[in-house]
């Protein structure tokens, strides 16, 4: 069996959460990774009360990057923007489970960078 | 597997070539990326640096005149090893992408005029196609590319297209670092001199596998780089005709390459040192020296037969594999240079599961995303292979590809 | 001979200071062209050939996640060094030289109108004077010189005479290679911010020999070369501050330095690697980081005290040789450099008599010929101290002095 | 005693030979040597039927240079110009008897060089 491609991590990338797009997102953005081959990735996102209460992501790209986006729909649905808002890089990827290997961590920040400046404005991360 | 007839036995005098990566030795197939040194190599810096070290030209002193002769014959040893005329004509700088820019900056600003054309093909390295987009967008000339036909190989057809006075120069590599596809250039080049153009040869990936000569090519001017022919990092070459070179303003200034200087001028040096503004990479320069000894006592015809025995071994294991995709030529006008896809799974991620066996390759666009695109995907995955590797190692990744098969699409 | 109260114990770190030249104990006064490599640099650059060489940046196999890593450590290094707020603001060239030219080209020829002017002193190295004149030709701008007095010191009243508006750049060495002159950078620095003009500090010298802040200086660029510093050859650091950084059009183009690419066009990544197009020095950059940990545990404010200690010990024994001039300031505003001429010799003659003693020291120009004649002379001879020369090396080369002025002049 | 610097070479520099220049040369070339503190030479020629019948150096220079020139006026004066021609750089540094270290060539050299492309027109040595 393969260190970084865990049962889990394939599972995600074979069985995507939240896969597809909103009808009526209150935000989606799409951005992509020079770094890995122009990989694209779309969040889409609604909010109630400062709640993310709906989330999709859509797009192509390594496994690492889609399971990434599939776990982090998971974790973010339901959750408060301010509760998520001043977690570092590290705690933020620790919160998804995921350790990439250092060629990967761009594949892996893909939609949790996605998100940061979908929910915040901001692409960068509190240190 | 295959009997290993031209297995040069090699692997010994490479120490990165002992390691153990996640447990399995290491394989090596990122070549085209950068090659790994021999001993020999490592040695000659580090011996320079523990027994000659000093800056170059213009020291009386013991060391500086030891430094000042290592760093020349280095460059005579280039000079023999490209066949040029002169060692005036092999300037040193860091790698062949600086080569190009110094053509780009100092030949093309002062000899392309608006409505010149800059003729390349559409496997060019984005270190042989952006510093000519800069050049004609600031000069209003333009680029005109010379096709690659569905195997890989150039439309040669596309030269009676494209190649008329307008021309000024035409750009094009010895082998692509994608597909593996070796140009013919002494024909490119006569049928280009007709028209008056000149003619750069991208060496980056020949020169390292094959024998060059550029006075057979009969080019203008042809690039490489040290670290991509077992030699040290930093270090690179222009070769340029000598009318060339004296004719051509500097490109970057400072010191070494001057004759007289007052507070509001200069006066140039002759070719090379006009074109190795401040402390050249001396180190660099010697233990790149070295890389070319170890080369020439192996041979360039015997290490480009090697590589062709590897490849056409590993193209009859990969088709094996059911769902992958070979790109560019056969193995009659390739070097070992293997682009592959394998369908629905990402480069990347093979890339990333064959490191977990001990293989490198790389993933991605090789720095040459036009022709990727061009192929209609978004990235590749390539082994590239030199003088060390071997039929067995061949085997191990066709077997790693197969695994990696079943993780990501089961 | 001296108690040698603030000798550092160096000498055996440096294996080529364990060699004879003519059956005599080499010693090494020529730092101010290059210096000399401890072992833990030579070992960095070797280990780093025989465990982890692989091509930076992209690569997902462990020798590419390797090299990068420790690529990227030796940035971080010299972000530490020099003060600044964040690595990308550290972009690895060849050298010194190259780091002003990079300036030169890229922010020059987008900021410099004509009629513009770029300020420089009477004491730069043609590094750092070239560049220039070559940028005020192409742009119709000029250059004006802050002068220097006969004691080699910046005359400061000069700065009313040059600043206003009209002045875009000031660039000044931190350090004279020639009289040793350490120039008040941090005042000059804020004048001319004053007048709006920026500031680039010429750290061949200074960063190598003095603690050297960009912050507390508050300069705009800084630049300096590893192998002035007990570092590798081909490899040198431009420092500037992220906003210029982000403004600024590539110098070189190719490789890396790329977002996206097609045929006809491409988009730039972000600082640093915008400015580091191709393959870069990475076994210098990683050799650098070594020597800048070597010269911390140290810590550069020793080796100033212990350089000037050296040159005023050495100045105090010159001065009991009639006949010998010693050019530059006294012992407070100098670092370890010592320029003089020995009436009715040559300075050529001079060091090639020492050498035969096992003394390296430079005679000529120094890359600084429009600073030799404004001083009235032709050439000079100079001895150029690091942390790894002693009070008793001073002492032969003032007897191997008296000897060749005996040679030469009876 | 010093290697490079031997009674010969010291002497010539101390008391040169041939120094000054003629009131009628037919031909006088001066040229410097940007490698060593632009160092100039000059040298005075004059021919008859193919011999050098006389020649002055002036100029200054280090002990090298100028004792090169000193030395080479003394052995070309009377010499027939069609024996010096084929001469390779090296054979005609062996005529002089001088053997410069690397780092002082071109101060060797330099008079012969001047020498060259004055009697010649070619400032290169046959190979
Ligand atoms: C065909 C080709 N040209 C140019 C280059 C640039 O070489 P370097 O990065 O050493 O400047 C490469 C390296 O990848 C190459 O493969
Ligand atoms: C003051 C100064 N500036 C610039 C340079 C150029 O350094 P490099 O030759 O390493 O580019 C030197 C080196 O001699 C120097 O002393």
């Amino acid at each position: 069996m393969s260190q970084a491609y865990t049962e889990r991590v394939l599972d995600h990338f074979q069985n995507p959460r939240n896969f597809g797009q909103l009808d009526q997102p209150d935000i989606s953005l799409e951005q992509s990774n020079p770094a890995c081959a122009a990989d694209r990735i779309r969040l889409d996102l609604r909010f109630e009360e400062g709640e993310i209460v709906d989330v999709r992501f859509s797009g192509q790209g390594c496994v690492i990057s889609l399971a990434a986006a599939s776990i982090l729909t998971e974790r973010i649905k339901g959750a408060l923007l301010a509760d998520l808002q001043d977690l570092s890089r590290d705690e933020f990827l620790e919160m998804l489970a995921i350790s990439p290997r250092a060629s990967q961590l761009k594949c892996a920040l893909l939609a949790p960078e996605i998100f940061r400046e979908a929910a915040y404005g901001e692409p960068e991360w509190p240190r | 597997m295959m009997r290993e007839w031209t297995q040069i036995e090699a692997q010994s005098d490479f120490p990165v070539l002992q390691r153990k990566i996640n447990g399995k030795p290491l394989i090596y197939l990122d070549n085209a990326a950068t090659t790994q040194k021999p001993n020999s190599v490592i040695n000659a810096i580090s011996d320079f640096y523990a027994t000659s070290n000093a800056n170059v030209h213009r020291a009386t002193h013991t060391l500086g005149e030891e430094a000042t002769h290592k760093y020349e014959c280095a460059r005579n040893r280039v000079r023999k090893l490209l066949n040029a005329q002169n060692s005036s004509e092999i300037v040193f700088v860091r790698s062949a992408t600086e080569a190009i820019n110094l053509v780009s900056h100092s030949w093309g600003l002062s000899n392309v005029q608006p409505g010149d054309i800059i003729l390349l093909t559409e496997m060019e390295h984005h270190s042989n196609l952006i510093p000519w987009q800069l050049l004609t967008q600031d000069r209003g000339a333009r680029i005109e590319l010379l096709g690659i036909d569905d195997s890989g190989l150039l439309k040669m057809e596309d030269l009676d297209r494209y190649l008329d006075e307008r021309v000024r120069l035409l750009a094009i590599t010895g082998m692509s670092n994608v597909l593996g596809t070796i140009n013919p250039i002494e024909e490119v080049a006569k049928r280009a001199h007709e028209v008056g153009a000149l003619v750069l040869v991208d060496g980056a990936q020949s020169v390292p596998h094959l024998p060059v000569d550029v006075q057979a090519l009969d080019c203008d001017f042809l690039v490489c780089s040290g670290h991509k022919m077992l030699g040290p990092t930093g270090i690179g070459v222009l070769y340029a005709r000598q009318k060339l070179l004296r004719e051509m303003p500097p490109f970057m200034s400072g010191g070494e390459m001057i004759k007289e200087v007052s507070f509001t001028n200069a006066t140039w040096s002759d070719p090379p040192s006009k074109f190795e503004a401040g402390t050249p990479p001396i180190a660099q320069a010697i233990g790149f020296g070295a890389a070319i000894e170890y080369l020439q006592k192996i041979g360039l015809a015997r290490v480009h037969e090697h590589e062709c025995s590897l490849v056409e071994y590993a193209m009859a294991q990969f088709r094996e594999i059911p769902g992958l995709e070979i790109y560019g030529p056969g193995p009659d006008h390739r070097g070992g240079i293997l682009s592959f896809n394998l369908n629905n799974t990402h480069p990347h991620d093979l890339a990333a599961i064959l490191d977990e066996q001990g293989i490198a390759i790389r993933a991605g666009h090789h720095c040459a995303q036009p022709l990727i695109n061009r192929l209609g995907v978004r990235a590749m995955a390539r082994a590239s292979f030199y003088l060390y590797n071997t039929f067995d190692e061949v085997d191990r990744v066709a077997e790693a590809l197969l695994m990696a098969k079943r993780i990501l699409t089961t």
